[in-house]
């Protein structure tokens, strides 16, 4: 009837989550939402809560505490979701690269859409970053997207990880039935 | 007819009272902040999102809270007992309250805790309000309210107390503490996403509704007067939500209750003798 | 005639439940409960005006008799028990009940009258109180008690029933106080009935406690003979001209000791270490309220200061009790000291003696009946079948009874929310209170202690209905299977709240659509819970910071200080100290 | 009757910048148990210090510990590695990692003070500050080329000389923000709300000051004079005027009004320098490899940063060991929150300025 | 800088004696891998307001010896024991597994980096 | 407390401080540290910035068609991946000729999208080195 879709780029509701990044990345966070920059000019709101987010805005190169958070984090989040990998250590892994508790950027966890290069990323590649994403967002109706690592070796590996349950499987039931 | 309308309609006023609310916060801040009718945009975008739910009586209890809430608000544009009106009210926050402990979520919960608390401290002084309207016009019915001249002038210490319970309702600082983001993620609602949180953004919108249009009660039968109370209101409610901080729950119920309670109760007396 | 059965058949058919075994006895308990409320609801339809009848000389001798027998009987078990304080008031009211009969009153009246109220009385007792019956069939049977016990236990609830019929159609003080003694007689005996020490302590606190009221019957009914020559309450009240009120306000007292009014509160907390039928049909539904009761028979006599006393009193012992019952955790105690603050309400509303203040009163006492009946039923299923007994235990339960959750929150529901008549009668007490305000500012108090008394009494509803409440994720998960002599009570108590709503409807205490609107709010409630399980929308867990693991829920706790219960009690007594010293200026 | 609820706070939690749990303990929302983890952010940066880098790549590498405090471990190190060396820095460098060092004092604790107006439910006091720390970040991009991670010190001095346009700028701007500084003062010591929210609210006695060896502001503010440029040879302090600031009454406000008198030192620190800065070289020629063990302190804007170096001679080091502010201060923290409300307990974490990318490196 | 050798035994008794909480600022435990497999702990304070007063005192342990825990004398140090346990796998008294570390990541890190 | 009342009614009459950065671009100064630049002419092929690198963010991999430059003996070609790149400006610092071969620009890097690849292009050339 309406095409929704164009409204979705209205009004971005941003999602935090700091995967052991140096912190430079998450101060430039609230840099971009103070007057200066003023985010919310773009109808952003950093709710602090996946199920009304539309953007995931995460920073840090994954470390290995946070990796379980991450991904319950993603699956929280109703789609259609962007996900936003900020600095260049969320990217690849930046001057992280192969520390050892560190896995080198979240595209190993969670499939990311946006990366935003910088060390630390300043407030303008931010708004650069959520303005392509904005675009991303209104052409995104993709099916839950399935994290990408942890699921492909939780049945090799024991302990922690294998703890994968409700999110994602009571919504796999919905789409069989 | 125009009533009808007025009903229909009344998300759609709220929304645009939001929107303007939050420009006049953005620019207070010094920031320019966003369109005015960012509200829908926000609404629209909900409707097009993936509904996640945790168990179904919490989304049906969030559903309801708006039903009801715009029930409510039906009634007050129509002109019905005030009384009633206000026990109706409590009905629709039973509901959210009851949709925050339906779900096992901590956030949920305390945020359900808060608003049942913070009834303790609006409750009476809507109450006292109905009465004193009543012993003004011999009748409940908002629509004799609305024939009468401005009570303002016989209740402006009631009027004062009730400016103290608007922050509250609206989740103004500095008596937003039900819904403090930075402590427990918007309280209730932290667990609706997608169409079903959008229920209860709209519930806020017609929140406000309901808030302003008490407000205009006090005007009277003059409509000059009413739009300078809601004008005069949502400036000075502004003006306090971007000059001080989020005041703690147990302080919200002592300065409401000992303040207004105070207020409300100088004023009946003063109303019974006069 | 329908009078005599009401109260006559009761006592004839305990006798005959005592006798019979199991099965029988269960059919003809059910059966002779129907025909009971057959009766009270006929006694009410054919009802046209005021029946009054004036018994016969020889049935004194036999009231004489009784409450020789009682008071003795206090006497003895306060002697048996070596309790001092049950000794020295039974031996106050005995002497003062030989005065009282050497004393002769000229002015006479029929010892029995029966009104309209009356009948609404007959209709919860025997309705409510049936229903009750039928429900401590099956829970008595889970008891710990031979099986002459448990037929004597149906047994005195039935006895009960009949006393109850006889003390709202008594005009005769000195009846009335001989039918008062007597259900102070059975709630000893009930509390007591479990055999244990905490039980016999409670119970002779409750006897203590109620024979204060005892006492200040006795001294209304010397007064009243030596003021007024008469032992006839409509003589008493329709006493106008004259302003000696002393006699009244000691009724009014008894009335404040049997609906346990702060500081007399003790009693009916206590009293719910009984079995929960006893709770429900003594303690809540039904015995308590005498004391509403025997103040709507007052209240065209009080006038002025004893009228505005009473009603500050009152709406202060709400205030404070519903306060008290936030400190409570077991289920029962809930229950009993909302029932306090509510009697207390009712107290008060009469006192305020308008019409409207009168109809609310009326329209609380019945549907305070049935919504704490319906509670009470649950909370016996909670102990029975789950062995609850504590609100901080009942977490989840929605995910294993959710038939017991839904009817705890309609009970809960009842007493708050509209379109139920006791949110109705609420309102139009304080549509009453505010009527007054008007005439005399003083009232403004009233109205204060009102609204903060209910809305203390919905954050306790509240604090029982969280924990029920909170649910998982959608699972299909194991129900507990129910008896049905649990569940087909609570359905027709049910049945009942629904007809009440009915009923105000057509009696039109609220305007049509007032009532209708929240009816259908919240009868969609159920409704889609039932359609519209949102089979399209995944599940997912609650956000919890994305952690895992499991955390601690619960709803906040209110703690009241033991100062603050010392200081409520003074001034509750101070109160009514002041109400027995000004009337005697 | 008292029963207990669990109140989690984190890991991911709108209050919080980098992820750290706490697990609260409550009473209704009195806290009387606290359960916290602080391992999130473990990288393993003191592991790839010996085995991945090489000693002069390592400052910037540390730099990443912690965004907001970059500075403080670039310089830490280096100073470090310049003890191992004997490289005496000239003095202009000396000065110029001074006005540095308090550049990021300003805007840090500028941040810290908005974010607990933020924590505290004052949005536009967030906003204020945020809006005014954007005069320190200009200057910090134009004196260093970044606006977080600075990369401004290298071994033997300093990366970039200082010109007349940018110290003028960087004048102004600090003048404008000492205006603005002066009258947040005024609005903490004033604001009704502020006060119920921050007066003695997350209070710290001197005494546990001293037994849980709190540093920084939060040791400052109930009255320890424990600040490391008091207590260092390798940079003139005194002589561009420090002065230790220090409360009694070591609650939120006191960090508050302590933070505040430190922007203003720091403002002036920066005064003096741009003053008087001394003509000369910004970098020293150094040779050889490093040897031999060294401690070094620093006042990094939460306190103490300690940096313990052993190297043996070659290009890699033996070991890095970064005692972090926070880290020392966790067991402090853990001790306020108790008997604190759940409401106050996002303002109390903000204003110990936790750096949890610090503490677990 | 002043280093202190001193023996594990008496490492609780030293730091007892020494400790002024009001004079002596503790500031951490500090590990350094040597080589054979050896470890050295430093303990490290420093003094209130003095201009670069700072006292090591250091043991040379196995491994598999056991470290003497000091929160009875200073509270705050239990943070850096527990991260002296995570980071070389070696034990101290009442001190708990997993600051830092997951199950599933590299175990003891920092232990004998050189070899 | 009037502080504040009145600093947020002065503000409401303010210009705003917001740039609108979109639209209205924000110059960036000519010492900020942006992207590495490098021009394959005046490399001498030392490899001094691949070394000194700290995160890895320059190699010099070996390519079947490699560049026209008699320096370039072992037949390498630059790569640089701005997504790992720290903006340290140390590889700058290493090159024997700063501002010919290498230099620091003040130009913003690039946002990427998924389908640009960022990580699986680069782990491909890691391998190859």
């Amino acid at each position: 009837m309406f095409n929704f879709k164009k409204y979705r780029k209205k009004s971005p509701w941003i999602l935090h989550y700091n995967a052991g990044s140096c912190n430079g990345c998450d101060i430039e966070i609230l840099a971009a939402l103070s007057p200066k920059y003023d985010l919310e000019r773009f109808g952003v709101i950093n709710t602090g809560n996946p199920k009304q987010s539309d953007i995931f805005l995460v920073t840090g190169p994954v470390t290995f505490r946070s990796r379980e958070r991450l991904v319950e984090l993603y699956t929280q989040m109703p789609e259609p979701k962007v996900v936003i990998a900020l600095g260049s250590c969320t990217c690849t892994g930046g001057v992280f690269r192969d520390m050892y508790n560190v896995e080198d950027g979240i595209d190993r966890y969670i499939p990311v859409d946006v990366y935003i290069p910088g060390c630390a990323a300043s407030p303008e590649l931010i708004i650069d970053g959520i303005v392509k994403a904005l675009d991303i967002l209104e052409q995104k109706t993709k099916k839950m997207e399935k994290p990408l690592k942890l699921f492909q070796d939780a049945s090799t590996k024991d302990g922690i990880i294998n703890k994968r349950d409700c999110a994602l499987k009571v919504g796999e039931k919905d789409e069989e039935n | 007819m125009i009533e009808i309308l007025l009903i229909i309609l009344a998300p759609i006023i709220g929304g645009f009272i939001y929107g303007a609310e939050r420009i006049v916060r953005a620019r207070m801040q010094n920031r320019l902040g966003p369109p005015l009718l960012q509200p829908f945009y926000d609404m629209y975008k909900l409707m097009d999102k993936q509904a996640f739910i945790i168990n179904s009586y919490h989304t049906i209890l969030g559903i309801m809270h708006f039903v009801t809430l715009w029930v409510v608000v039906a009634f007050v544009i129509v002109g019905q007992n005030l009384l009633y009106i206000i026990f109706l009210h409590l009905l629709s926050s039973i509901f959210l309250i009851l949709a925050g402990f339906s779900v096992k979520s901590i956030y949920s919960h305390i945020g359900a805790n808060r608003e049942l608390i913070a009834m303790i401290a609006y409750e009476p002084i809507l109450i006292m309000l109905a009465v004193a309207f009543f012993m003004l016009n011999g009748s409940f019915e908002i629509s004799a309210i609305r024939e009468n001249s401005s009570a303002l002038f016989s209740i402006p210490l009631l009027f004062l107390a009730f400016l103290l319970i608007v922050p509250i309702k609206l989740k103004k600082s500095p008596f937003d503490a039900i819904q403090a983001h930075q402590e427990i993620i918007g309280g209730v609602e932290v667990e609706f996403s997608g169409i079903f949180f959008e229920f209860l953004y709209m519930a806020k919108l017609l929140e406000y509704v309901f808030i302003y249009a008490l407000v205009m009660l006090f005007a009277g039968d003059s409509f000059i007067l009413a739009l300078t109370l809601f004008l005069a209101v949502f400036f000075l409610v502004n003006l306090l939500d971007n000059s001080t901080a989020r005041i703690r729950i147990d302080h919200l119920i002592k300065i409401v209750l000992v303040i207004g309670l105070t207020l409300a109760t100088l004023n009946i007396i003063g109303l019974s003798y006069v | 005639m329908i009078l005599g059965l009401l109260i006559l058949a009761p006592i004839l058919f305990s006798f005959v439940v005592f006798m019979t075994h199991l099965v029988t006895r269960n059919i003809l308990v059910i059966l002779f409960v129907i025909f009971l409320s057959v009766i009270s609801v006929f006694n009410l339809i054919s009802l046209s005006s005021v029946v009054e009848i004036a018994l016969p000389h020889y049935f004194h001798n036999i009231f004489v008799f009784l409450d020789s027998v009682v008071l003795i009987f206090f006497l003895w078990q306060g002697i048996v028990k070596k309790h001092a304080l049950v000794i020295a008031l039974a031996l106050v009211q005995i002497i003062l009940y030989c005065e009282v009969l050497f004393l002769v009153p000229t002015l006479e009246s029929s010892d029995i009258l029966v009104d309209n109220i009356a009948s609404i009385m007959y209709l919860i007792i025997n309705i409510v109180g049936g229903i009750i019956i039928i429900y401590a069939l099956k829970y008595v049977e889970s008891e710990n008690f031979s099986q002459i016990k448990k037929n004597g236990f149906i047994a005195i609830l039935f006895l009960f029933l009949g006393v109850m019929n006889f003390i709202v159609s008594s005009n005769n003080i000195e009846i009335f106080f001989m039918l008062f003694e007597l259900t102070t007689l059975f709630s000893y005996v009930l509390i007591a009935y479990r055999g244990n020490a905490i039980s016999v302590e409670n119970s002779l606190r409750a006897l203590w406690m109620n024979q204060i009221g005892g006492v200040a019957i006795l001294l209304a009914l010397i007064l009243s003979i030596s003021h007024y020559d008469t032992l006839y309450f409509d003589i008493l009240i329709h006493n106008r001209d004259n302003l000696f009120l002393l006699p009244i306000v000691f009724l009014i007292l008894a009335a404040f000791v049997k609906a346990a009014s702060i500081p007399f509160n003790k009693w009916l907390i206590g009293a719910m270490v009984a079995p929960t039928p006893v709770s429900a049909i003594l303690h809540s539904a039904t015995m308590v309220k005498i004391a509403p009761f025997l103040m709507l028979k007052l209240a065209p006599a009080m006038s002025g200061f004893v009228s505005i006393s009473v009603t500050l009193i009152g709406t202060f012992v709400f205030f404070t009790a519903s306060l008290l019952a936030l400190n409570k955790d077991c289920f029962k105690e809930i229950l009993g000291l909302s029932t306090i603050a509510l009697l207390a309400l009712m107290m008060a509303l009469a006192a305020v003696g308008s019409e409207q203040a009168i109809n609310a009163t009326v329209v609380l006492i019945v549907f305070h009946a049935i919504s704490k009946a319906l509670l009470f039923l649950q909370a016996g299923i909670l102990e029975k079948n789950f062995h609850l007994k504590y609100v901080d235990d009942i977490d989840g339960l929605i995910n294993h009874s959710p038939l017991t959750v839904f009817f705890i929150i309609i009970g809960f529901a009842s007493l708050t929310l509209p379109p139920f008549g006791a949110f109705i009668a609420k309102f139009m007490a304080i549509e009453s209170i505010a009527q007054e305000i008007l005439k005399n500012p003083l009232y403004i108090f009233a109205l204060i202690f009102i609204t903060l008394g209910s809305v203390f009494l919905t954050l306790l509803y509240f604090k029982v209905v969280t924990k029920l409440f909170a649910k998982n994720v959608d699972f299909q998960q194991e129900h507990t299977k129910l008896s049905n002599y649990y569940v087909i009570p609570s359905f027709l108590l049910l049945f009942l709240l629904i007809i009440g709503i009915y009923v105000t409807f057509k009696m039109e205490l609220l305007s049509s659509i007032q009532i209708i609107t929240p009816v259908i709010l919240i009868a969609v409630v159920p409704f889609l819970f039932a359609t519209l399980l949102f089979k399209k929308a995944h599940r997912v867990k609650e956000y919890n910071c994305g952690e895992k693991e499991e955390i601690k829920l619960g709803m906040y706790y209110f703690n009241v200080s033991p100062n603050y219960k010392k200081a409520i009690s003074i001034v509750a007594i101070f109160g009514m100290l002041v109400l027995i010293v000004g009337v005697m200026l | 009757m008292k029963k207990t609820i669990n109140i989690p706070l984190g890991s991911q939690h709108i209050s919080l910048l980098e992820p750290v749990r706490f697990k609260f303990e409550c009473e209704n929302e009195k806290i009387v148990g606290v359960d916290s983890d602080v391992g999130f952010v473990h990288r393993g940066i003191e592991k790839a210090c010996t085995t991945k880098f090489k000693y002069d790549g390592i400052g910037y590498v540390v730099a990443r510990v912690c965004g907001l405090c970059a500075i403080t471990h670039s310089l830490s190190y280096t100073v470090a590695i310049e003890e191992l060396l004997n490289i005496e820095v000239t003095s202009k460098a000396k000065y110029l990692r001074i006005l540095l060092l308090e550049l990021d004092r300003i805007h840090s604790h500028m941040l810290c003070l908005s974010h607990t107006c933020e924590n505290a439910g004052f949005e536009a006091m967030f906003m204020r500050i945020m809006g005014d720390r954007e005069l320190i970040m200009e200057i910090q991009e134009l004196l260093t080329g970044n606006r977080i991670q600075f990369d401004y010190i290298n071994i033997g001095g300093v990366n970039r000389d200082i010109n007349l346009e940018v110290a003028t700028k960087i004048v102004n701007n600090l003048d404008r923000v000492k205006e603005k500084v002066m009258g947040y003062v005024d609005e903490f010591t004033n604001n009704w709300s502020l006060s119920l929210k921050f007066k003695r609210i997350g209070a710290l006695s001197l005494d546990d000051a001293y037994k849980f060896n709190a540093i920084g502001p939060l040791a400052r503010a109930s009255g320890l004079n424990i600040d490391v440029r008091n207590e260092i040879k390798y940079l003139p302090y005194h002589e561009i005027g420090f002065k230790m600031q220090t409360h009694i009454d070591g609650d939120i406000n006191a960090r508050n009004i302590v933070r505040l008198n430190e922007i203003l030192n720091s403002i002036e620190m920066c005064d003096n320098i741009l003053a008087g800065i001394p003509e000369g070289e910004i970098q020293t020629k150094y040779k050889g490899k490093p040897n031999g063990e060294s401690v070094v302190r620093f006042e990094a804007p939460r306190g103490e940063l300690m940096y313990y170096v052993k190297a043996n001679g070659t290009a890699m080091l033996e070991r890095v060991r970064i005692k972090t502010p926070t880290f020392a201060s966790i067991p402090a923290f853990s001790h306020i929150f108790m008997g604190e409300n759940y409401a106050d307990a996002p303002a109390i974490l903000a204003s110990f300025d936790p750096c949890l990318s610090c503490t677990a490196k | 800088m002043k280093k202190i050798k001193v023996t594990l035994l008496d490492i609780v008794e030293e730091i007892k004696s020494f400790y002024d909480y009001k004079k002596w600022h503790f500031l951490t435990i500090n590990g350094v891998a040597l080589q054979d497999n050896m470890l050295e702990v430093q303990w490290i304070f420093s003094k209130y307001e003095t201009l670069e007063e700072i006292v090591i005192f250091y043991v040379e342990i196995q491994y598999e010896d056991i470290i003497p825990s000091i929160v009875n004398i200073i509270p705050s140090a239990i943070i850096s024991q527990r991260e002296l346990v995570d980071m070389f796998g070696v034990e101290v008294e009442g001190s708990a597994k997993g600051l830092y570390l997951d199950k599933d990541s590299i175990q003891m890190p920092l232990r004998g980096c050189l070899l | 407390m009037f502080t504040s009342f009145f600093k947020a009614f002065t503000n409401l009459f303010r210009k705003p401080q917001t740039i609108d950065y979109p639209l209205t671009p924000i110059p960036k100064d000519k010492d900020y540290r942006g992207l590495i630049e490098y021009r394959e002419e005046s490399c001498i092929y030392c490899l001094k910035c691949e070394k000194a690198c700290p995160p890895g963010a320059i190699l010099f991999v070996k390519s079947d068609n490699p560049s026209q430059n008699e320096k370039n003996k072992k037949g390498l070609v630059y790569n640089y991946n701005p997504y790992l790149c720290i903006y340290c400006s140390e590889c700058v610092r290493a090159c024997p000729k700063p501002d010919e071969a290498l230099w620091q620009s003040n130009k913003k890097p690039e946002i990427a999208i998924k389908s640009d690849n960022v990580n699986s292009k680069w782990f491909e050339l890691e391998k190859l080195k």
